[in-house]
């Protein structure tokens, strides 16, 4: 098909899809005025039940926790893929330099970077009682190893993550949140049934597996996405250095 | 026995992430052997799920969240023997996947295991799942490994544009089934396919049911290769590694549809008019499109893993048509060419895979009389051509029958001949490659056929690689297809499971108020074979032999003049068809908006 | 007012097919397939939208006051995640197809076809 | 509120046409991180703040990284 008669096509066919779709939504109750039983039953009983302040969390990581025990599979499998898709570079081996010469710059970069662990960890420990949690902590924990790689230490950030390191923490934490859910059934319940123990909600480790499945999520993201980093990264130092 | 629900999901997850952790540290061998074991496990529990569920649907509720005043709070995997039965078919191809790939990967440590076993388990998940977007995870679980795996040979920009064009299709795919589950939960409060089914149950179709129904159809209907969504198929499967075609084809493809059939009988059954012949023309007239351009474009490749794609993209078209009848005795036909298809075109594409391993080619016309010294697998490929043709009662011949018989059933008698036409047409494609590759028949050029970049190998050369283990899961695979129609039973157990998976009612008891019917089907006879099907399978088998030799030595059976004739006739609608499959995504991308658009306008039109 | 929001993700969802048609670099297709799933993030949230609720935190709030919907939240959270695997697999392929063939733009990969 | 809603909204709408219409790589990839950050402020509007940290943090974190990609493969093709 010529550009041209694509877009024809596609003008055409995203004018029909442009009016079904107005139509559907006008289907919907108005905005703001939804009244779904599910999420106002949940809203109603997962702090009581669950002892998570957040019900998001709740949500996340009990009542619908075998979505996110999927989601995390689908970050583990799309790292590993981009290792496999990626993986040719590591044989077309040039020395990998540091970007950034300056010292102060460096200092910077890395005080930074200690500052964002604090906020990553933070992040994650208080998923179950505020906004937040494994994912987005484990996201900003990463940031903070990357941040050290920026700033311009290529052997540093290398000691701080190791490959086997990084891809037993990625297993171990994927493979934790699979093996929690093997153990109650163990303990004689369903698969991802919440064990316990249970705290006072709003404190830290209040939630029971909520809690050890955030930790294991944590774990399977920071490692996940620092695997990601540099995958990306590092092809990208080597391509610039086989042109230069 | 519930017990056994999550583990086709938990055992390959786990196995796939103690590879990755421990993957540095363990000796050659142990990932080929965890991989096989935790797949051959899972094949296990899926049988055994399928023999459990085969008298009540199984409800298990992750988390012990069991429904509260008829309300889903968490989310169930419902068991029935059709999905554990999918669940079991992916098993089954994987474990004959990595068994054949013994040291196949050595190149790439654990990585390829991984990929495999993740991509499993988004398979038995979707397979299992009860909850609509519980499914879309799943889905894409499936998606992320097999873009990757598609994309495993990197040194060549043949496999990146499969895979690109794969990726962006089927993600655009599970966006259209995402925005339909929004719409859905809008209107409903629910997830949970009973749930929905239960809400949408009785009152008439509005915009958004019909918007809703389209985009979810549309979306699984992109992963079912379904005209005008089927373009990513042949790109993706001609340059996949055979062993990960072996799932693509033989199970992948096959969720798409098992998802709309899914959907359609748990959620939208109920709704009034969804079951008149409106909705029922409209996706038998896409499963026709499908079967028919499938075998036409099929018969038009030289490269041999294109043409098994092709002939895919056909297949899918013929389980559609079954569908489409929203019959049981229909889905019944359709589960059964499932099986019989995905285990024959499995081992086909295994068959491939060998003699690229050994000739470093999979070009049908380079390949010509090369394949003699591998007569094993000469053998293998010829039965699996002729169980693609379906004689009776073998291969795909009972699947097909039960689709014709419900079709005549329903006054849909042009279902059989068309039916017999395709099967003509795209077996005879495959006896055709037999007959060039593995006897030398015919000529050496044949421009009529489509040049596509060769490959040469898809990993580097092992002579320690064991040519046994190759043969085995090959020859395993089309044997069993072949003979599947022979299991004592097995047609009165489909059928009985087709009626449970179209029940709606029995699903929304089982599911939301924990109900536990037993209706056991104790039946141990063999197929039933009635004279019109047994004719129009023996047509099919004489004609596509005719057709392969028709092909093969058209220049000495057919005169000049007729030839030319033949070819100004028909010709230029061949290569606009060929143009059509341009290999650029955008193109792509605008056709599934067009078909996306088509559809939902066509549903509009029959459903309010 | 009380169907903008919807209208909102129509037009996102849109616009980002229309990104994905026309595109002339694999950097820019990937990003408006993002564009085109963030569609779905908006839809979902407002469908679960409730004038007046609060986010279905109850760390400062009683757990008696009025809510926005949770589960569209949770969704969305895991759609969040799908779009940044799907995105990082498709920059991986696009780095290849440029350290193979040169080029960025889909048009001019032209191998599979027929 | 309405008003602050109606505004986040059109931004949301403006920016992702914005987005689609950018052809240069340097300047699209500070335009989607625009695009993401107005997503951030209708999700809190919309009283999603697990959502909008989510965003938040992977437009923070990914996208600069599509800005290094992009930017270093078009030197490379240059």
């Amino acid at each position: 098909m010529t550009r041209r008669g694509r877009l024809a096509l596609f003008a055409v066919s995203a004018a029909g899809l442009s009016a079904l779709l107005l139509w559907a939504v006008a289907g919907l109750p108005d905005f703001g005025h939804f009244q779904g039983r599910y999420g106002a039953t949940l809203n109603k009983v997962a702090v009581s039940e669950r002892h998570a302040t957040n019900v998001v969390t709740a949500i996340v990581f009990d009542y619908r926790g075998i979505d996110t025990l999927g989601e995390e599979f689908i970050l583990f499998t799309s790292v590993i893929g981009v290792a496999l898709l990626l993986r040719e570079t590591r044989d077309e081996t040039g020395r990998i330099h540091d970007a950034v010469r300056s010292d102060a710059l460096r200092l910077v970069g890395i005080a930074f970077a200690a500052v964002l662990f604090t906020i990553g960890l933070y992040v994650v420990a208080h998923g179950p009682i505020t906004p937040g949690g494994g994912f987005q902590g484990g996201v900003v924990l990463a940031g903070a190893f990357t941040l050290v790689y920026l700033a311009g230490d290529y052997r540093a950030y290398r000691g701080l993550t190791p490959q086997p390191a990084l891809d037993f923490v990625e297993g171990a934490g994927a493979g934790g949140y699979a093996v929690i859910g093997i153990v109650s059934m163990l303990l004689g319940s369903a698969y991802l049934h919440n064990f316990g123990p249970f705290g006072t909600p709003g404190t830290l480790a209040s939630a029971g597996t909520i809690s050890m499945l955030n930790l294991a999520t944590a774990l399977e993201v920071t490692a996940a996405f620092v695997l990601l980093f540099t995958e990306f990264l590092e092809d990208l130092q080597l391509t610039r250095e086989q042109s230069a | 026995m519930d017990a056994l629900v999550p583990l086709p999901v938990a055992i390959p997850l786990i196995a796939a992430a103690a590879l990755t952790a421990t993957g540095h540290f363990l000796e050659k061998r142990v990932d080929d052997l965890t991989a096989i074991a935790a797949s051959a496990a899972t094949l296990v529990i899926s049988l055994l799920l399928v023999f459990h569920a085969a008298d009540h649907r199984l409800a298990y509720w992750m988390g012990g969240w069991k429904p509260r005043h008829g309300l889903a709070i968490g989310v169930s995997f419902t068991v029935d023997p059709v999905g554990a039965g999918f669940a079991a078919l992916a098993a089954a191809l994987m474990t004959a996947a990595l068994v054949f790939s013994w040291r196949y990967f050595d190149e790439v440590g654990t990585l390829f295991h991984v990929l495999m076993l993740a991509f499993l388990a988004g398979m038995c998940g979707f397979a299992l799942s009860g909850d609509l977007f519980n499914m879309f995870v799943w889905f894409e679980l499936m998606g992320a490994a097999a873009y990757a795996l598609t994309g495993y040979r990197v040194e060549e920009t043949s496999p990146l544009q499969g895979a690109i064009n794969f990726a962006v299709t089927n993600t655009l795919g599970a966006y259209c089934v995402l925005i339909g589950i929004a719409l859905l939960y809008g209107r409903t409060g629910a997830l949970n396919l009973a749930q929905i089914g239960q809400t949408l149950a009785g009152r008439s179709p509005d915009g958004l049911v019909v918007v809703a129904l389209t985009l979810v159809v549309c979306g699984f209907l992109v992963k079912g290769a379904i005209v005008p969504f089927h373009f990513w198929l042949a790109d993706a499967h001609a340059v996949a590694p055979t062993p990960v075609c072996v799932l693509f084809s033989g199970a992948m493809v096959e969720l798409g549809l098992y998802g709309v059939a899914r959907v359609y009988w748990t959620a939208f059954a109920g709704v009034p008019g969804a079951h008149d012949g409106g909705l029922r023309d409209i996706l038998l007239g896409l499963g026709v499109l499908t079967a028919v351009l499938g075998c036409v474009m099929c018969f038009l490749q030289r490269h041999i893993k294109r043409l098994l794609a092709y002939s895919t993209i056909s297949h899918a078209g013929l389980m559609l048509i079954g569908i489409a009848l929203l019959r049981p005795d229909g889905v019944a036909g359709s589960a059964l060419i499932v099986i019989a298809h995905g285990l024959v075109k499995g081992g086909l594409f295994l068959c491939v895979g060998i003699l690229l391993n050994a000739l470093s080619t999979v070009d049908e016309l380079r390949l010509r009389g090369r394949g003699r010294a591998l007569w094993p697998v000469g053998v293998l490929f010829t039965l699996g051509a002729l169980a693609l043709a379906a004689p009776a009662p073998l291969g795909l011949f009972l699947g097909k029958s039960l689709v014709e018989g419900s079709a005549a059933h329903h006054s849909y008698g042009w279902v059989a001949p068309l039916v017999t036409a395709v099967t003509i047409v795209s077996a005879g494609a495959v006896l055709r490659v037999a007959g060039r590759v593995f006897l030398g028949l015919g000529a050496a050029e044949d421009p009529l056929l489509s040049p596509e970049p060769d490959e040469e190998h898809e990993v580097a050369q092992d002579p320690e690689r064991s040519g046994v283990l190759m043969l085995l899961p090959t020859a395993a695979l089309i044997l069993a297809g072949v003979g599947m129609g022979l299991v004592p039973g097995i047609e009165h157990h489909v059928k009985h499971a087709a009626e449970t998976f179209t029940d709606r009612q029995s699903y929304v008891a089982t599911v939301l108020n924990g109900a536990n019917e037993h209706t056991a089907v104790d039946s141990l006879s063999l197929l039933t074979l009635h004279a019109s099907s047994v004719a129009w399978s023996l047509a099919s088998l004489v004609g596509s032999v005719l057709l392969a030799l028709l092909a093969l030595y058209r220049e000495r059976l057919v005169g000049r003049a007729a030839r030319d004739r033949a070819y100004a006739l028909v010709g230029g609608g061949l290569d606009a068809l060929r143009a059509v499959h341009s290999g650029v995504i955008g193109d792509y991308v605008a056709w599934l908006t067009f078909g996306v658009a088509a559809l939902g306008g066509l549903l509009a039109l029959v459903l309010t | 007012m009380s169907y903008l929001p919807y209208a909102l993700a129509v037009w996102i969802f849109v616009v980002g097919i229309y990104g994905v048609v026309s595109s002339r670099n694999f950097v820019h297709l990937v990003v408006c397939l993002t564009v085109t799933q963030s569609s779905t993030y908006v839809l979902l949230l407002a469908i679960g939208y409730t004038n007046g609720g609060t986010a279905p935190i109850f760390a400062d709030v009683p757990q008696t006051s009025k809510a926005v919907d949770p589960v569209v939240q949770a969704l969305t959270l895991t759609d969040v995640v799908v779009s940044v695997t799907v995105a990082a697999l498709l920059l991986a392929l696009a780095i290849q197809v440029q350290k193979r063939r040169g080029t960025m733009n889909p048009d001019e990969l032209r191998e599979l076809r027929g | 509120m309405i008003p602050l809603q109606a505004a986040a909204m059109a931004l949301v709408a403006f920016f992702a046409l914005a987005v689609v219409l950018t052809r240069e790589i340097v300047r699209l990839a500070m335009i989607s991180s625009a695009y993401a950050l107005t997503l951030v402020v209708l999700f809190v509007i919309f009283q999603a703040p697990d959502v909008a940290l989510s965003e938040l943090v992977v437009g923070a974190v990914a996208f600069p990284l599509v800005i290094v990609v992009a930017i270093v493969m078009q030197r490379g093709g240059e």
